[in-house]
């Protein structure tokens, strides 16, 4: 099981899948309604790390986050 | 590493401490950035969210990039509600050498703008409301949904 | 006009004042950059001399091209002597737009440091030396020497 | 008579000189070996506005000033 955080304004609690690459999470999100909206803008991030790698594997408990579009300051 | 407050900067407070830690340091040059909610748009403030360890990795970066000029950096950002005519962040350059201040306080502020994981909000009739027209997708952005 | 300090600058007071200040003027950017004298050289001191009515000259033209930008100026110098690791000069701009200010900060700075008419003196050994070799020629000098 | 004043590391009191232009006011300044080396690099003003015209006429009471190469902050 790998968790799918959602941070900022997506504003959906945490998923835990089964994925073993990023591909998968992939998959499961664009059949999600309530986030398919989002990936189309969103980075991703594995352990708090930035990737754009969709064969990027992932093993059990592993974190993957969404972050949508930024604006500080 | 950033320093995060709940809610508008102490701004005296913080450019007086930096500015004080800086002075046995032969640094010469300290340029801080301050930011301050404006009155537009009806809003009554703004609000952020953050998303810390992604801050932290973006910031380390950035101080390893100033540090092989020669330079230093310091910032503070506001978390949750800021207030207009408040302060919501602050980015600094300190350096011994003018230019590499100037270009680097300009280079940090708007990679800042660009990557930082932070998310805006502008507070409208007490409503929380995602500024998503004047957000930036992050590099690298769209991977999951590339088959849509 | 330009504040102009006997001795080092009391940088917390000027900068918590010009923050304070701007904070009902919508202004959104606030970037002062702060100077301080740097040990070097073997140096005990800079000290400045001041020439006020061509600064003021220099310093409402600048405020000039600020307010065709939408911004505003701000300027302390130190006149006399200011010891090593104590601050000499704040220039800051103020301005609703990020990017105008970024770039007016840098061209304010550069022009001030080329064009002010101020002059420098290392204080080594309780001496006062003009500091010749790090000064500039203002625009259009020389002209009384042409002939020789 | 106009008035000549020395800014900055020249380190000279006010001269009171007659002179009809700014030529005038060179010749005797280049004749004069305590600000002779100052003039190459130093800028001039008149009534403290900054000005490269030499033939600029000068009238009684006028303040002519040398600034020498600054650096300021």
């Amino acid at each position: 099981m790998v968790t799918v955080e959602f941070l900022g304004p997506i504003g959906l609690e945490d998923m835990h899948v089964e994925a073993s690459t990023l591909g998968d999470v992939a998959r499961i999100l664009q059949n999600d309604e309530r986030v398919s909206a989002w990936l189309a803008t969103s980075a991703v991030a594995v352990n708090d790390e930035l990737t754009s790698n969709l064969s990027k594997p992932l093993k059990n408990g592993d974190k993957v986050s969404l972050l949508p579009p930024v604006c500080g300051g | 590493m950033v320093e995060i407050f709940e809610g508008s900067l102490p701004v005296e407070a913080i450019l007086a401490r930096w500015y004080g830690a800086s002075l046995g340091r032969n640094e010469g040059a300290f340029i801080p950035f301050v930011g301050t909610v404006r009155a537009e748009g009806g809003i009554e403030a703004l609000s952020f969210d953050i998303y810390e360890p992604i801050l932290a990795r973006w910031y380390e970066a950035w101080q390893t990039k100033a540090a092989a000029l020669g330079a230093r950096l310091a910032m503070a950002h506001s978390r949750g509600d800021v207030p207009v005519h408040t302060s919501s962040y602050i980015a600094a350059v300190f350096s011994p050498k003018r230019r590499v201040a100037l270009e680097l306080i300009d280079a940090f502020v708007e990679d800042f703008k660009a990557q930082a994981p932070i998310w805006k909000y502008d507070i409208i009739d007490g409503k929380r409301i995602y500024a998503r027209e004047r957000s930036t997708a992050l590099v690298g952005s769209g991977i999951l949904g590339g088959t849509q």
